[in-house]
């Protein structure tokens, strides 16, 4: 029962910690960034890479990826998404197009394939991760075992929510983010350039999803295709916990969590996420506006 | 001097104000009048730079505001009390206060000024704006766009939909910031006893034109028969 | 929120360009040159079989299958404003239903050691002593019961998406639900599905889809997909589905739901009732696409869950995308082209890669500088070259003519 | 008198316990053309929706002739006979102006019965004709998104003229037009009267004087007074919500 409990919590906190940057690109852009995923993805090679060519392990990977995927957010808020605020479908189908673009330059090695050269790391195939060994094993708590790694991310997610909440809620950034999303004219007359903390709003949720990366990295597989899973589950998780909601977004990653920890230890993985799905499409019929949201203007 | 000439503004292809001029000397209340719909807050949000586009020439004393984005005129100095208020209702009211101080050069602070003229909102910082009565909300409007620190002023009905006693309340912030801290300000006004009352000059607007301007005391009960009455 | 309101504040400074209204010659030119379109397509696809051998025809019979994706996607997406993501739900069930039946047609699983033709996967996968009828191999064989009849599964591939579709749109049209919500609610049926069916691995062999088909009989010719009729019976189904919702758009309902796609409040006070319509066109939409997915298995000979896949939904969109939105023909071209070039450049490894950073700028450059994608490209190379002619001539008079203009780019 | 048309009896609906609209009654006659007034929050649009349905009301009746339409649906009150017009004007922008019309005028609210081409030879001359009264004519093939805003707000007057509903809705039809633009629109107004019965929401008095007949003010979401063109002005009432201080309660 209670290893149950705290599988659905470590299946949580890595939806929250994915859908951090996301329900924040949404929330506060209007902006489905189907790249996200593709943002893990770089978090995860980052991690791969660091320990190639700088001989660091995970723990130096997160601040890292954080910044290679912020920067890398930055660049296609600037290049990209900036044409299509407004557009909601349009950026979900220009970013499929990104996500594509980022897919493919891991796969051919930045392009350097075509010239016949080959990165350590890179490509199209399968890379794992040493994750240090002080995250391997399992700690015994209350007479279960509990895997270190998996304690390890949700300790992490808990940092990054933190640090998000107080960044969203206590910073001066965060005030113009959340006036720019509230009232994006208003906060124009106030005084705030809403072009550049549109863009460096994108680049932090951008670095978030990178660490999200690092920590996928350390248990799962690294590959070129890895991120598309994890935009959908985030991108389900920020909708259903209502749009522009730290609370919904925490408390519809917990639910979801919980239900697939739970169908999984049922049934199977496979139908504890058709499940997962089922509950956000009842969800959204039920109440559109999420489980949380913000009372409009 | 806030100065407009020739001011063309569009919404879509929708044609609201035609070849406007007016000036808005410094220190001075412009009272802008007209009947509904007849382009008076979208001279405001003209002026502002929220409309869809607009043509002609904007300054504030020595700066060409025209073809500056919004938030680089609030940093010169234009300060928006919209109709409706729009303040944030999830923020705070020091939240609400201090978003407007993003306009200000040191960046935000909470203006000593707005405490003085609002005891209400001094007491109650740290609830939600969603709560305040319309009245409370007029106010909180009126303390944002003053955390700008700015030189000119804009309201936009600020009497609207609120309580017979707040309206006088307000009525007399509006002239203390003009007198105490010199403050230009362009009112758009419906009731024409604090027009005649408070401003300097007038504008009357009808079908996005301007159609009488001068001091207040050119304000005939002609004019006003004819382009606002029933 | 709207940020359309920020891109509106920074224009701020260049006033509305006023556009000389085109005149009704340059309207009605543009409409036959629609109709020329549509002949000269239709005359293309009809004549292929004398220029290729069977392989290749094959080939471009799935692209043509591809192409009537495009059409479904253009009259859900560009007719209605439902920007549907999970289209290969109806593709996929499309593909579920004929192929069953066709299976069970199989050499394959008319020699399991049964009465009647079973499955081979799965008695496979049965419990060792298991029945063998195919009413109770396992708890949901029976299932597949009523497709020993090949126009049962010919029939549930229309009719299982019309149903789906149906009962979906109603759901969610009724409550309003609207917009990317709508997108959101059919990826996530899309998954859903195709994580059922992975699941149900017993009844449907899982990943592995079904294989090993039989022909397709029909008054007891047989369509080899190597055979030029095969390659007709797409062509030709194409063209109707062409056609049919070329025509269907233009009935009054046609007119009525893209009145709905501008602005659906208005219509209701107009008095139709906005969600029965919405509903009735996603219905269409998914019969075309599951049609598309019954060809599909008739020409690739195989159903697989990967036809649910979110890559091929979204896929599918943007071969719309490219081809125009708006466009039931744009749409259609637009996916035989890509998938057309595609194919021509898998030869090489490395082509296939560079392919794919081509496809990816694509998307991205269609979406910001070509929102209405080759439809729309060759609507204003016609009004270009239109005025051209025009400003030769002196001006004519205005007769009344009617429009055939391709609606602008929906949400 | 004739018999009443559209009759609204103690109507009301309130938005988080600000009351909009409280037991407002008014009844229209048949054919008449009523013009409402009000300042700025008097409740004269969410009166309309809540005769149109768009805001379902929380007391009080609504009656179309001597059908009850209270909360309906949308498209059930339309299709009963309320046409409405918006504030801001809502014309289906990416079809022609001609299209606009066809879709107003298909009298068969079902899909099925919409599955078929082309109008009847009535309705088509019906919308010439009122592509004529509009002055559309010339642009009867432009997308509705090219015209300006006076000729949009007339395509959607003749929307409502295909349309043919009994009682017609207007919110503020002159709203952002110039003087020769608005006078069109009163001799477009004028030309309904009388097939019609409708309500009119409007603050442009040169216009009003034109048209009005009886006069309903309305303040702070009720019923202030009601008259004759020439009572309402001379009413101190009318004339202090307009011009005084607005104190009163």
């Amino acid at each position: 029962m209670i290893d149950t409990i705290f599988i659905g919590l470590s299946l949580a906190s890595i939806l929250l910690l994915v859908a951090l940057g996301l329900s924040i690109t949404y929330g506060a852009l209007g902006v489905i960034n189907m790249a996200h995923g593709e943002m893990v993805m770089i978090g995860a090679y980052v991690t791969v890479l660091a320990h190639i060519y700088l001989g660091v392990n995970l723990f130096f990977a997160i601040p890292l990826a954080f910044v290679v995927a912020a920067a890398l957010g930055w660049l296609i808020e600037r290049l990209v998404v900036r044409r299509l605020y407004g557009r909601l479908l349009d950026t979900l189908l220009a970013t499929w197009g990104v996500a594509i673009l980022i897919q493919q330059a891991v796969r051919l090695d930045l392009g350097l394939t075509f010239f016949g050269v080959n990165l350590a790391g890179l490509g199209p195939g399968l890379q794992n991760v040493q994750v240090p060994a002080v995250l391997q094993g399992s700690v015994s708590l209350l007479g279960v075992n509990l895997n270190v790694y998996r304690l390890f991310i949700i300790l992490v997610t808990l940092i990054a929510t933190v640090a998000t909440w107080y960044l969203m809620y206590r910073t001066s950034i965060g005030t113009q983010v959340r006036a720019i999303m509230r009232n994006p004219k208003m906060a124009a007359a106030c005084g705030i350039n809403v072009k550049r903390v549109n863009a460096l709003t994108f680049a932090y949720g951008s670095g978030l999803a990178g660490i999200a990366g690092v920590m996928m990295s350390g248990f799962k597989t690294v590959f070129p295709e890895m991120g598309t899973p994890y935009v959908v589950d985030g991108f389900l998780v920020v909708v259903a916990g209502g749009v522009g909601s730290l609370v919904g977004l925490i408390a519809s990653s917990g639910l979801l969590g919980q239900i697939n920890g739970v169908f999984a230890a049922l049934t199977n993985d496979i139908l504890a996420r058709a499940v997962m799905f089922g509950t956000v499409i009842l969800i959204i019929i039920l109440r559109p506006q999420g489980l949380f949201s913000f009372r409009g203007r | 001097m806030l100065s407009l000439a020739n001011v063309d503004s569009f919404y879509g292809r929708s044609h609201v104000l035609h070849g406007v001029s007016m000036d808005a000397p410094t220190g001075e209340i412009v009272a802008v009048m007209g009947r509904n719909g007849v382009g008076k807050t979208t001279l405001l949000k003209t002026i502002m730079g929220l409309t869809d586009a607009a043509t002609g020439a904007i300054r504030l004393d020595d700066a060409e505001l025209e073809k500056r984005p919004t938030f680089e005129r609030a940093r010169a100095g234009i300060a928006y009390v919209p109709q409706g208020r729009e303040i944030i209702p999830d923020f705070t009211v020091e939240e609400n206060i201090l978003m407007g101080g993003y306009a200000r050069a040191g960046g935000p602070k909470i203006p000593e000024i707005a405490l003085k003229l609002f005891p209400y909102l001094a007491e109650n910082m740290s609830r939600s704006g969603g709560l305040l009565s319309g009245g409370q909300q007029q106010q909180l409007a009126i303390a944002r766009a003053l955390a700008a620190e700015p030189k000119v002023l804009l309201l936009d009905e600020p009497t609207e939909g609120i309580q017979p006693n707040i309206v006088e309340q307000i009525e007399e912030t509006i002239r203390i910031l003009n007198r105490d801290l010199g403050l230009t300000i362009v009112l758009v006004e419906q009731n024409v006893e604090f027009a005649r009352a408070a401003a300097h000059r007038f504008v009357i607007i009808e079908k996005g034109r301007v159609i009488a301007s001068g001091p207040v005391a050119d304000l005939s009960d002609e004019l006003i028969h004819r382009h606002m009455a029933v | 929120m709207s940020d359309a309101d920020l891109n509106a504040a920074a224009n701020v400074g260049t006033a509305p360009v006023e556009k000389a209204p085109p005149s009704a010659t340059a309207t009605r030119i543009k409409t036959w040159l629609e109709y020329a379109g549509y002949a000269g397509f239709i005359l293309v696809i009809l004549v292929l079989p004398f220029f290729f051998d069977e392989f290749t025809l094959n080939r471009f019979a799935k692209y043509l299958v591809y192409g009537m994706l495009g059409v479904a996607i253009a009259l859900s997406w560009g007719y209605a404003g439902i920007l549907n993501l999970g289209q290969g739900l109806f593709f996929g069930a499309g593909a579920y239903m004929i192929a069953m039946s066709l299976k069970l047609e199989s050499r394959t699983s008319l020699a399991q050691g049964s009465d009647t033709p079973v499955p081979d996967f799965m008695l496979w996968n049965a419990e060792p002593g298991a029945p063998t009828e195919l009413c109770c191999i396992n708890p949901a064989s029976f299932l597949w019961l009523p497709f020993q009849a090949t126009w049962f599964g010919v029939l549930m591939g229309i009719v299982l998406p019309v149903v789906i579709a149906g009962i979906v749109g109603l759901t969610i049209f009724k409550k309003r639900v609207s917009g990317v919500y709508i997108s959101i609610i059919t990826l996530a049926l899309v998954l859903l599905v195709r994580l059922v069916v992975i699941d149900a691995q017993p009844v449907t062999n899982g990943f592995n889809g079904l294989t090993d088909l039989a022909y397709l009989t029909v008054f007891g010719f047989e369509f080899d997909p190597y055979l030029k009729e095969t390659y007709y019976l797409v062509a030709i189904l194409l063209s109707l589905v062409l056609v049919g919702a070329r025509l269907l758009v233009s009935t009054r309902a046609g007119l009525i739901l893209q009145a709905i796609r501008d602005d659906q409040n208005r219509v209701r006070y107009l008095g139709f009732d906005v969600p029965v319509y919405q509903t009735v066109f996603f219905a269409i939409s998914a019969a075309i696409a599951g049609l598309a997915g019954m060809l599909y298995v008739i020409v690739a000979e195989f159903a697989s869950p990967t036809f649910m896949d979110l890559a091929f939904s979204i896929t599918m969109v943007v071969w719309a995308a490219v081809g125009g939105r708006a466009s039931l023909l744009g749409a259609c071209i637009g996916a035989i082209l890509i998938n057309t070039i595609e194919a021509s450049v898998s030869e090489t490894q490395s082509l296939v890669q560079a392919w794919q950073v081509f496809i990816g700028l694509l998307f991205v450059g269609v979406v910001l500088f070509l929102p209405r994608g080759l439809a729309g490209l060759s609507s204003d190379i016609v009004d270009f070259v239109l005025r051209l002619f025009n400003r030769r001539r002196p001006a004519e008079p205005r007769p009344a003519g009617e429009a055939m203009r391709p609606p602008v780019a929906a949400e | 008198m004739g018999t009443a048309a559209l009759t609204i009896d103690g109507l009301g609906v309130s938005f988080s316990g600000l009351k909009a609209v409280s037991a407002f009654s008014m009844i229209v006659e048949t054919g008449e053309l009523r013009v409402l007034l009000g300042a700025n929050g008097a409740g004269k649009t969410t009166l309309m929706d809540l005769i149109s349905g768009k805001t379902k009301s929380t007391e009080g009746r609504v009656f179309l002739g001597d059908t009850e339409i209270t909360n309906w649906e949308e498209h059930r009150i339309a299709r009963a006979g309320v046409g409405r017009k918006f504030q801001i004007p809502s014309v289906f922008r990416d079809l022609t102006v001609r299209r606009n019309l066809e879709v107003a005028s298909c009298r068969n609210p079902s899909v099925f019965a919409n599955i078929g081409f082309g109008f009847s030879k009535a309705a088509k001359a019906r919308m010439d004709e009122v592509l004529g009264v509009i002055g559309l004519e010339d642009l009867r093939n432009e997308p509705a998104s090219n015209l300006s805003h006076g000729q949009t707000q007339w395509l959607e007057l003749g929307m409502l003229m295909v349309q043919d509903p009994k009682v017609i809705l207007l919110d503020e039809p002159t709203a952002g037009m110039t003087q020769s633009e608005t006078l069109k629109t009163s001799q477009i107004i004028l030309a309904l009267k009388g097939r019609h019965t409708i309500v009119v929401v409007e603050h442009d008095m040169a216009f009003v004087r034109e048209i009005a007949e009886r006069i309903t003010v309305m303040h702070l979401g009720k019923l202030l007074a009601e008259g004759p063109m020439a009572e309402i002005e001379t009413n101190p009432k009318v004339r202090e919500a307009y011009l005084g201080s607005r104190r009163l309660s």
